[in-house]
């Protein structure tokens, strides 16, 4: 078996979401390398753009062959990135795309759909509650919420959905809590609350459950934590669905890498995986219940 | 309010013997015995920096001796620290002022032996036993106010007051007197005198030596770090002691004047107002003249001056050299020839964390510059000037200006200053803890700029100093110009009328304090 | 003489009368921000509306009671958004752990084991601060990132869920309830307050906080244990976020590695909008209060009004802080 | 009199030595930890490796520089991090307005664009705390808070991205260039250092900075403008922000709202752990330096080496923070 060694880059376990990928990523490292002796898996974490292209110097300081990277930040990295795809490192990029994505930057990018994460949410609603009044509460300003907010604003285009107001919950689920609670008392009526991440729907299901609110018929999240996937499940009133956001596709990406190293077969290009709609029939499969989130 | 029971013994109260202290290498304090006795008064004098103080602290418990044993009632004790030596019965009133500025003063005066009910500490209590201390030193402040609001004199007496209100065997007075005005000082001689028939060994130290002849039972000296002698009171003048401390005769401390004819103005100051501390005050600077300004604690004349430099908010006419000029702080002052030595040379005199060097150029860096940089072989030199010119006796160059004796201190400000070359110079409190040796040096100074044809103000509480070296002397009461006084009216008597409007019967009383 | 004393009770009443107006400043410009809330929305005098900001304005507002002890003393906490994640962490794995079959005993367990893990996390911040003499700034920045990290650990990078739902129930009205009308955080923040004043302004102890901010030297001579007090105000910090996570705990049933982020600093700015000066030896316990209720309602003040863009709304917190801070001043001048 | 000059000799060279002692700390510390290092990874002392550490080091270190005049001189900036953002964003939209065709002069005058800025917002902090007198602390978490809001606001919530690809690759020398085989950024930090202490040691500025942060009142009766030198050292801090950013945009082209977040606490850490006081009146350019490097040093040795799992980097971060302060007061007390 040949040596190879495999960077994974990815942000650190900051909220639900990324604890998730943090998780998956260690539960596949662990099964290239017994599947492959001679590979050696590297996962580190960095918290922001800034030591990520750190992090990424150190990787290619210790010799890397190839190099998974879900970019916390994907424009700022660009350069950083370029800069190890220029060392002749296979460079597999996972679900935040630069703007400009082409093969300068990486050779293969796999992805969830973020543009299709509010494009599903946005057509449930358009479909379900035709004239639904709807809050939303967003994630923190950086661009995948921007891209998930623009696929949303997409898909009711023209309909009869109208939003009320976008407010920042910065992914967290004490401030989803206080904008829900803010939006409860300015909106008299609600229909569909929209909160983009399934941690901060914790804190948007409390404020409802705490203002005895009967107005809001459902609370659209995302993602796919075990929580959310469970209530979905259960036949939660106020969850009926969560949109699919797999942290489990960083293990994806490192399965094709290794694909990529050692069975020398073709893998290039662009693997996008849908943004399921994770309903009560469907739930069972998306439910890990060992997962951090 | 000295409620040690007092043990009637023959043998002294508190001794030490073989005691030496050294800082680092600079041994400051050289096999000193010394012992004191119960219902008496013992006064240590000697030229700044002799040791003093350091003495006291060790005494005190602030400070653990390089050798040597300190004895209570004969038997031989080491303090842990000042908290265990009060304990002993050994209280001592700082020569700076420890208090903090965020409490009131009866919070002050019981901190760290709070009165309490149960839980809840007993503030009624304290404050009206704290009124009562503070009255009984023959001052009036409300015990409810901040401290930090307090003028320096009255920091003092709130102190003074916190060291008597524990039990004590011994109390220590380091220069408690520097800052008062006579009324505060004859009423805190008064207290020390009923100290003492209480049967309480008291250790005085001052730099005014006609009190220290008034109130002292016995004197030492020392010099240097050594016990050049101790010999009771009666058998020495003033001017005997004054020989013992600088190891010369200092007959003449005020140096010779002579009244000069009408001279044209440096100064005037017209209508002058710094609201909230003095109003519509005008007043006249001739150019080599040195005027004089007199009043009780709180008159505002620190505040008057601060302000004619620029140092506070103020309105008024200020003209100098007959033009109109306007300050908006005291930069300008400086650059027009003014300059200001505050009376509190710690707070805002200089940074005691920083070396000499530094505190000398500070406010003249410009004349140090090399193009853009500070030229430090010259500061170098300036300082070994200035320390050769104003006496400063500093163990080393390097040393912190916080490390020297409060004297020395003094003559580094004048020092740094003078750096200035100003034309008008405004001294406050020139003297305050300074020893008499050095004060004769200061006042030959003063009137050696007067006699270049400087113009100079000193601001005082010592009348004699006043009446001494000035031309003229400005009285101010509660923040007002109340009169001035020249040539033969120029005397203590008048100048207490005018300063606290009594009657001149009332003021001669007090005129002949010590 | 007369004239001395004269002078000194008019200096007396002076400085009561600039006291007043410097512990009233905040309470001020609370009135004034409820004034501009009422301007800019029908809903914000609602009853409903206010009960909701003064309450969850309870976490901020009784960190920043101990954070009191701490600045008046002179030191400083960064670590207490950090605690609360870890404290709270602790707490709900002990619940999950099911070690303790009976329900309200089990509750009764974790809230003790939270007081004491708070109690000893402001032990240690206390400890190193003055045995190991480090700056309060950067040793609390230091443990900062030691709770921020152990939290992540024990959760994994995710979120610390309360299982039992029967406990969860249980322990619900501890945050929701209310006696009387009044939601039991606001009657938690009063208590807290209350005691904490009392503390500070009527026990010796407090007295001796005080002194210690004052000038620590002075207090060294007079026989106080400057250590001592100094560790004794981060143990009360510790404990003011323990009670806080007592209150976080039953609200959302959960914590993850970022609950808490920065509100060590919403609670300075707390102690200090109330009027607490950062140097030490002043401490406003009813200031801090209103400072937190401050800073809570500009948040729903700008959520509740639709002036600003979403995108905009830091930087208006910001310059409200900052105005804050000038009224305060101008007021203080004006005497 | 010759006693005491005798002991002045001696005294003076002991002196010396704790001075030394003190300002070598940092050094010290840097130097235990590079032998950990080396311990730890062996691709940890390679050149590419340690190249490459103090490359990244130069944001931190260059904007500490500027934190050590605003801290010795007393005061505190916060807003460091999120100032960054803000003029790394003004610059790259100015160069993505393509107002200037020729390159070359349009990078020239994008970089004297962010200088401005830079030094712009550090008036604006200045003004506030000296003018306004708010305390730093607070002040500067307003502002932080208003850079912060006006740069999430410019993004629109995404990235801002230097869109011209020919200017980028212009200016990406300034960042991945050498000289001499040492990178352009390495370059930089020493020049900016020296810089930073030829004004702090050497000139008459530099003199009053220190003298502010002694005792301000003493400086302000001894003619100095306490509150020009003040406001001049947040200026300083901003022109140093802005030397950050012109390596900051060609390394990763490209800004966004969380640009720099937590870089103000780096910062300062970094100053502190370099031994210059949190209380003013001491600033030790190299220290800080030196303390940007071990901060750096310490992520890279845990990056490199595997002893910990990664969740629970944040917390040795925080004791290795805690353990180089102790090493420090240790070396210093030993004299
Ligand atoms: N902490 C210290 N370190 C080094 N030298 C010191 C220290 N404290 C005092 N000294 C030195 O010890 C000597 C004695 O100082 P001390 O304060 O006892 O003098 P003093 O007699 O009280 O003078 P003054 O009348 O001016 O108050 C001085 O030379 C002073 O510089
Ligand atoms: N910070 C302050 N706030 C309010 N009042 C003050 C403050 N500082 C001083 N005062 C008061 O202002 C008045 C004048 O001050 P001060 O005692 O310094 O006058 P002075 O004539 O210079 O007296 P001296 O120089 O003899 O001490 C006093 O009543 C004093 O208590
Ligand atoms: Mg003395
Ligand atoms: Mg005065």
């Amino acid at each position: 078996d040949k040596k190879f060694t495999m960077g994974v880059s990815i942000p650190a376990a900051d909220h639900g979401w990324t604890a998730g990928v943090v998780y998956h990523a260690q539960r596949v490292a662990k099964l290239l390398m017994a599947e492959h002796p001679g590979l050696n898996v590297i996962v580190k974490t960095s918290p922001d753009a800034s030591s990520q292209a750190n992090a990424l110097e150190d990787l290619t300081t210790q010799g890397m062959n190839a190099l998974v990277i879900l970019p916390s930040n994907p424009d700022p990295l660009v350069n950083a990135i370029k800069q190890v795809k220029s060392k002749n490192i296979f460079v597999t990029l996972v679900d935040r795309a630069p703007s400009n994505n082409d093969d300068s930057v990486r050779d293969l990018y796999v992805a969830g759909n973020n543009p299709a994460l509010g494009e599903v949410a946005g057509n449930y609603i358009k479909e379900k509650t035709p004239n639904a009044q709807v809050v939303v509460i967003r994630g923190l300003p950086i661009p995948i919420d921007q891209q998930r907010q623009d696929g949303f604003d997409k898909a009711i285009a023209g309909s009869g959905v109208k939003v009320l107001e976008k407010q920042f919950g910065n992914w967290n689920r004490d401030d989803a809590f206080k904008v829900m609670q803010d939006y409860l008392t300015k909106y008299p009526k609600i229909d569909v609350v929209w909160c983009q991440d399934d941690d901060m729907a914790v804190g948007v299901l409390q404020a409802i459950e705490q203002a005895k609110r009967t107005d809001i018929q459902y609370v659209i999240a995302g993602a796919g934590s075990k929580d959310m996937v469970k209530k979905v499940m259960d036949g939660d009133k106020l969850i009926p669905v969560d949109v699919l956001y797999p942290p489990a596709m960083v293990g994806t990406a490192m399965e094709l890498t290794a694909a990529a190293l050692y069975d020398q077969v073709p893998v290039r290009g662009t693997y996008i995986m849908d943004a399921t709609l994770i309903t009560k029939d469907n739930a069972k499969d998306f439910y890990f219940p060992d997962s951090p989130f | 309010m000295t409620a040690a029971a007092v043990e009637t013994r023959d043998g002294p109260v508190m001794q030490v013997e073989g005691l030496s202290k050294s800082f680092g290498p600079v041994e400051v304090l050289r096999n000193i015995g010394l012992s004191f006795h119960a219902g008496k008064v013992h006064a240590i004098i000697g030229e700044n920096g002799a040791g003093k103080s350091t003495l006291m602290k060790i005494l005190a418990g602030h400070l653990a001796p390089t050798k040597g044993t300190i004895r209570i009632d004969g038997e031989p004790v080491t303090f842990t620290g000042p908290v265990d030596a009060e304990a002993r019965g050994i209280v001592l009133v700082h020569q700076e002022i420890l208090l903090a500025p965020d409490l009131t003063v009866a919070q002050n005066l019981f901190l760290g032996r709070e009165l309490s009910k149960g839980l809840v500490v007993d503030d009624r209590a304290m404050n009206e036993r704290a009124e009562k201390a503070v009255r009984d030193l023959g001052a009036e402040i409300d015990p409810r106010v901040v401290v930090g609001r307090l003028s320096i004199a009255q920091r003092q007496l709130v102190q003074i007051a916190r060291a008597l209100l524990v039990p004590h065997r011994v109390a220590i007075f380091d220069e408690p007197t520097a800052s008062l005005t006579p009324i505060e000082t004859e009423a805190l001689l008064k207290v020390i005198d009923d100290i003492r028939n209480s049967g309480i060994a008291v250790l005085y130290i001052s730099h005014r030596l006609p009190e220290v002849k008034a109130i002292a039972d016995t004197v030492s000296v020392l010099r240097d770090g050594n016990l050049v002698a101790t010999h009771p009171a009666a058998d020495l003048q003033p001017v005997d002691m004054a020989r013992l401390m600088v190891g010369r005769d200092v007959s003449k401390l005020y140096p010779d004047r002579h009244a000069a004819a009408a001279r044209e103005a440096a100064l005037e100051v017209e209508d002058f107002s710094v609201p909230g501390y003095a109003s519509n005050a005008s007043f006249r600077l001739g150019k080599g003249e040195i005027l004089g300004f007199a009043g009780l604690v709180g008159a505002g004349r620190t505040e008057l001056l601060e302000g004619v430099v620029g140092l506070r908010a103020a309105h008024g006419t200020v003209k100098l050299a007959g033009k109109p000029v306007h300050f908006a702080d005291v930069h300008d002052s400086m650059k027009a020839g003014i300059v200001y030595l505050s009376e509190d040379r710690k707070g805002k005199g200089l940074l005691l964390q920083q070396d000499l060097r530094v505190n000398l150029t500070l406010a003249s860096l410009g004349r140090f510059m090399r193009g853009l940089v500070i030229d430090r072989k010259r500061e170098r030199a300036a300082l070994d000037e200035a320390i050769g010119e104003f006496d400063i006796r500093a163990g080393r160059r390097e040393m912190l200006a916080g490390q020297l004796s409060g004297g020395n201190q003094q003559k580094l400000l004048l020092a740094k200053m003078m750096m200035l070359e100003p034309e008008i110079v405004v001294i406050d409190e020139p003297t305050r803890g300074i020893d008499i040796g050095t004060k004769e040096q200061i006042y030959k100074f003063i009137a050696a700029l007067a006699e270049a044809g400087k113009s100079v103000i000193v601001i005082s509480s010592e009348m004699p100093e006043l009446i001494g070296i000035c031309d003229r002397v400005v009285v101010m009461r509660a923040g007002r110009i109340v009169g001035e006084v020249a040539g033969e009216r120029m005397t203590e008597n008048e100048i207490v009328v005018l300063a606290t409007g009594a009657t001149s019967e009332e003021a001669a009383l007090v005129a002949e304090l010590p | 003489m007369t004239d001395l004393a004269a002078g000194a009770g008019k200096k007396a009443q002076r400085s009561w009368k600039d006291m007043d107006l410097r512990a009233v400043a905040p309470f001020v410009a609370l009135v004034l921000l409820l004034v501009l809330g009422a301007f800019s929305s029908p809903n914000f005098l609602s009853v409903d509306n206010l009960l909701n900001v003064l309450t969850r304005s309870a976490f901020i507002a009784i960190i920043a009671v101990g954070a009191t002890f701490v600045i008046s003393a002179g030191g400083l906490d960064l670590s207490v958004g950090s605690m609360v994640a870890f404290v709270a962490s602790l707490m709900i794995m002990f619940m999950n752990s099911g070690v303790i079959s009976s329900l309200p005993l089990m509750l009764i367990a974790a809230m003790a084991l939270a007081i004491l893990i708070g109690a000893a996390c402001g032990l240690a911040n206390g400890l190193i601060t003055t045995v190991g003499r480090i700056e309060p700034f950067i040793a609390t920045l230091g443990t900062m990132g030691i709770f921020r990290g152990l939290t992540t650990w024990l959760s994994q990078g995710g979120a610390i869920t309360l299982r039992s739902s029967d406990l969860q129930n249980l322990y619900h009205p501890a945050y929701f309830g209310a006696v009387l009308g009044v939601p039991v955080p606001i009657i938690v923040i009063v208590a807290t307050a209350a005691l904490g004043a009392f503390v500070l302004y009527r026990t010796r102890y407090g007295r001796h906080v005080i002194a210690v901010g004052s000038n620590e030297d002075v207090a060294r001579y007079s026989g106080i244990p400057v250590n001592r007090v100094r560790t004794w105000t981060y143990i009360i910090q510790g404990l003011c976020v323990a009670v806080a996570v007592l209150l976080y705990v039953p609200r959302l049933g959960s914590t993850s590695a970022t609950t808490g982020t920065l509100w060590e600093l919403q609670a300075i700015t707390a102690v200090v909008v109330g009027g607490t000066a950062l140097r030490g030896g002043v401490g406003r316990i009813w200031g801090t209060i209103c400072g937190a209720f401050i800073l809570e309602i500009v948040g729903n003040i700008m959520l509740l009004s639709s002036f600003v863009s979403e995108y905009l709304i830091g930087a208006i917190q910001g310059a409200i802080i900052i105005i804050a801070m000038l009224v305060q001043r101008f007021l203080m001048r004006r005497n």
